[in-house]
């Protein structure tokens, strides 16, 4: 069992290593990722939020236009992450019925 | 070959930090510290996508005024920094959960290291 | 949790800290627009500012600020105001989270943009301020506090 | 405006009743229940709606916020994703109507939060259906994942280890598969799925695209419970309450088949993942090797929803063998089976489920031909939707492992055959076991007095047999659609799965 384990944790590193060499050099401006227009000829997302975010938004922080606005419907589905755990921590610790019913525990 | 590793070396950094993480999930026996090489798993993405962000060429994405907006270069990119906002809530979230379901565990069997837990299971 | 002990000093000390923490994290909600900031870490350190009365005065005296009844239910009015936001663009007539169709006058298009940013912000802040001290409570619930 | 928005009114609808669930419950908790089924109807309304849309017009799409694709995020409505939302909602629909009667029992008080979470459990189901983003994918797997954590976490006393494991490895998936999207980002520069399929063939051979595949499908695959990586599986459905657990079952690993197909025959190439690097075969094998283990432990179990639980394991193998043999005929059995063994194992657990309010245990050991007295309606579903895991042919099963099974003679792999007849042997030797004991074994003399009982007077002479109609009348009809979906079988495969197999199968 433990050397399963091992030889688990071990071919994940080295699939990550592996991986690794395909990956661009770090803060290289010419990867794919910050292309203008990406390989098939459509708008490449980042420099698109980049060039207009400030035109469209008016707001300097290109980060939170992306967050509320170009990528609004992510950010609603955290909300509701955070809003399940809540609900989890609820439903599994409380109790009793407690005092959501209106009545003394 | 210096060229690779100098643009490389991040990763091969988080990349340590993910085995070590995954390592605790695997390996530990007590439950908490299998949530804690969760949380190092997660983190150590969390920060592989915000080191691929970086530009040597760029700067905070808020919009400076002197420089303008015309060329992309200028600001690293917004979008992992923005992805990664989500990751984090979604990990205090998991935490959170896991850490109310831990403590049920221990409200029934007054453990949280598995094999005494796997033991205190059976012979209810 | 050990057995809670009161001491006047950590409770001075916390109540002089904590509306400034507040004030500073009203700032980060509503000046995200402007540098890195904006809902999640504003709530978050409303939250802890929430959290620290609650860890100097124990839990009865803080409920006197933040009843914990309110967790949950105040959570769901972030989500909500949130949604709404959306959803009020889309009742006249755009799409999802379209802030451009929202329906205020006397708006150009971007302005009208910043604006939903805006309160899509301080719907966030309030759900994970909410909700963060909802979690608080309900993992001391079982533990005998005094 | 209900006609432009209708591919994204689902989710939002289950969302915004999820939410308002706590706000309006506050001071009536019984108001809960009613609006989630409410919620739940509405939603199997719209997704009709949107089904017949699609079928009548094509695709749609759906771009929030008003940003195109590559910019925003976009929901699509192919054929597929229409046709596995509205299955999904109709079973969930049954199910929560069933709840009525067994949730109040086992989770007395806190039916705000749970039926919240239920709500928001569906909602990121359908998210997950209907998203063209991946990144949006992983957030609503969160949604999905997290809110199966606390479905299962509130079951019996060993349920919380239960669903911490479930979380500990669901959490691994979860990254993983943000892991495998990073390198994918990284490489291509798109979050779309649409746009990365344009992409993906533009690149040259890329370690870090082969590393980004295995690494999501395993991700997504723990979440599936494909073979190797079932290990949470059987005890989180033990020990979930009822209707979790008829939740779950045919709900949360049918999803994550969906995103499986979704990302490996929408996101990359066929030809990419079945030759450069065949991660479609290793599936098939695994799934193969899943369908004897599961089949096996099956008959092995006690317990009969531990014993449904195993089945799952093996029937989640039918799908991964259909998904691995990337044919045709196999991509159409596995969808076919998508839709079958939702139905049948959500048939399966409402039966356990009112096995358990009706005498307090689910003991195969323990069953007798009382039983099928007690709940003879009940009994009678359980029946049809055992012959039809089985595969008997007027029932929906036979056709999804026919299709499956032609899919395996056209690709001249024999072992998947013999697999494939092999298990429907070993499903009847463990439905068989069950539906023996309760139409043949006798049941133990009554003791004195117990006969009496005024209640169980009532029982026998109550007309139709079953008291409480809100626990029969889902399992009733579930089952009965089965034979229904069986019938109809050849309209589905031909006016909606054959429409999207994926190019260059």
């Amino acid at each position: 069992m433990k050397i399963t384990n091992w030889l688990l944790l071990i071919s994940f590193g080295a699939l990550l290593v592996y991986a690794s060499f395909g990956l661009p050099n770090r803060g290289d401006v010419s990867a794919n990722m910050h292309r203008e227009k990406s390989l098939a000829g459509s708008p490449g997302a980042s420099s698109y939020y980049i060039r207009n975010a400030y035109r469209d938004a008016e707001t300097p922080n290109m980060v939170t236009v992306i967050l509320a606005d170009y990528r609004g419907y992510d950010t609603l589905g955290e909300e509701t992450v955070i809003l399940t755990a809540g609900l989890i921590c609820y439903l599994i610790l409380r109790k009793k019925r407690t005092k959501l019913d209106g009545k003394k525990t | 070959m210096t060229d690779f590793f100098l643009g490389h070396y991040a990763y091969f950094g988080i990349i340590t930090l993910l085995i070590i993480g995954l390592y605790g999930m695997i390996f530990k026996k007590n439950l908490a510290k299998k949530l804690i090489g969760m949380t190092i798993f997660q983190v150590s993405i969390i920060m592989f996508y915000v080191a691929s962000a970086v530009k040597w060429s760029g700067t905070v994405p808020v919009l400076d005024p002197l420089a303008g907006a015309a060329d992309a270069a200028k600001y690293i990119s917004p979008l992992q920094h923005c992805l990664m906002l989500t990751a984090i809530v979604v990990g205090v979230a998991t935490s959170g959960v896991a850490f109310s379901l831990l403590i049920a565990i221990y409200r029934h069997y007054k453990t949280l290291d598995e094999s005494v837990l796997m033991d205190r299971m059976k012979s209810s | 949790m050990l057995k809670y002990k009161f001491n006047p000093i950590i409770l001075l000390v916390s109540r002089v800290v904590s509306p400034f923490i507040m004030i500073f994290a009203l700032y980060v909600i509503f000046h995200g627009h402007y540098s890195p900031g904006g809902g999640f870490q504003g709530g978050t350190m409303f939250a802890a500012a929430l959290l620290l009365i609650r860890l100097a005065a124990g839990f009865d005296i803080a409920q006197l600020q933040f009843k914990k009844i309110l967790g949950t239910p105040l959570g769901s009015v972030g989500v909500l105001i949130y949604f709404g936001t959306g959803f009020l663009a889309m009742l006249s007539g755009g799409e999802f989270l379209n802030y451009h169709f929202l329906p205020f006058a006397g708006f150009k298009a971007d302005e009208l943009r910043s604006l939903g940013i805006l309160m899509v912000e301080i719907g966030v802040g309030l759900a994970v301020l909410a909700i963060l001290v909802a979690i608080y409570d309900d993992l001391l619930e079982g533990y005998p506090h005094d | 405006m209900i006609i432009y928005n209708s591919p994204a009114l689902v989710p939002l609808l289950l969302l915004a009743t999820a939410i308002s669930i706590p706000v309006l419950a506050i001071k009536k908790t019984k108001l809960a229940y009613p609006l989630a089924v409410g919620a739940s109807l509405f939603s199997v309304i719209l997704s009709s709606y949107n089904i017949f849309r699609v079928w009548k017009s094509g695709p749609l799409t759906y771009h929030f916020g008003g940003w195109i694709p590559p910019i925003g995020i976009e929901y699509v409505l192919d054929p597929l994703s229409a046709f596995i939302a509205l299955v999904i909602n109709i079973v969930a629909f049954f199910v929560l109507w069933h709840a009525s009667g067994v949730q109040e029992r086992e989770i007395p008080g806190k039916s705000v939060p749970y039926y919240s979470l239920v709500l928001l459990f569906l909602c990121g189901a359908n998210g997950i259906i209907m998203t063209g983003d991946l990144f949006n994918l992983y957030v609503f797997l969160e949604i999905f994942s997290l809110a199966g954590y606390g479905l299962i976490g509130i079951g019996e006393k060993q349920a919380p280890v239960a669903a911490f494991r479930y979380l500990i490895m669901g959490t691994v998936g979860a990254s993983f598969y943000l892991l495998g999207l990073g390198f994918l980002y990284i490489v291509t520069g798109s979050l779309n799925m649409a746009d990365i399929k344009n992409i993906l063939p533009l690149i040259d051979s890329n370690p870090a695209v082969e590393a980004a595949l295995s690494l999501m499908v395993i991700g997504i695959g723990i979440k599936m419970a494909i073979f190797p990586l079932h290990g949470w599986l059987p005890d989180a459905y033990t020990y979930a309450p009822s209707t979790t657990s008829s939740l779950i079952a045919p709900i949360g690993t049918k999803v994550a088949a969906y995103a499986i197909i979704r990302l490996l025959f929408f996101v990359f190439d066929v030809k990419f993942v079945s030759r450069t690097l065949p991660i479609t075969d290793l599936i098939a094998w695994l799934a193969a090797i899943g369908i004897l283990y599961g089949s096996v432990m099956a008959m092995a179990q006690k317990e009969m929803k531990r014993m449904l639980a195993y089945s799952s394991v093996a029937q989640i193998g039918y799908i991964g063998l259909g998904i691995g043999m990337a044919n045709p005929l196999g991509f159409i059995g596995a969808v076919l089976h998508i839709l079958n063994h939702a139905f049948m194992k959500g048939t399966l657990f409402l039966v356990a489920a009112n096995l358990r309010k009706n005498s307090g245990h689910s003991d195969i050991s323990r069953l007798d031909a009382s039983y099928r007295k007690k709940l003879p309606w009940s009994m009678a579903a359980f029946t049809l939707a055992a012959l039809s895991m089985i595969g008997l042919p007027p029932t929906a099963g036979f056709f999804s492992k026919w299709y499956l099974a032609l899919g395996a003679i056209d690709r001249g792999n024999w072992v998947f055959l013999a697999v494939i007849l092999v298990s429907s042997l070993l499903n009847a030797v463990y439905f068989f076991r069950i539906l023996e004991k309760v139409y043949l074994v006798p049941p133990p003399a009554p003791k004195a007095g117990e006969d009496l009982s005024p209640k169980a007077k009532k029982r026998r002479g109550s007309l139709i047999g079953e008291e409480e109609y809100g626990l029969m009348i889902p399992c009733v009809i579930l089952s009965f659609s089965l034979l229904l979906l069986g019938l109809g079988n050849a309209n589905i495969v031909k006016g909606i799965i054959q429409r999207i197999i994926p190019l260059g199968m």
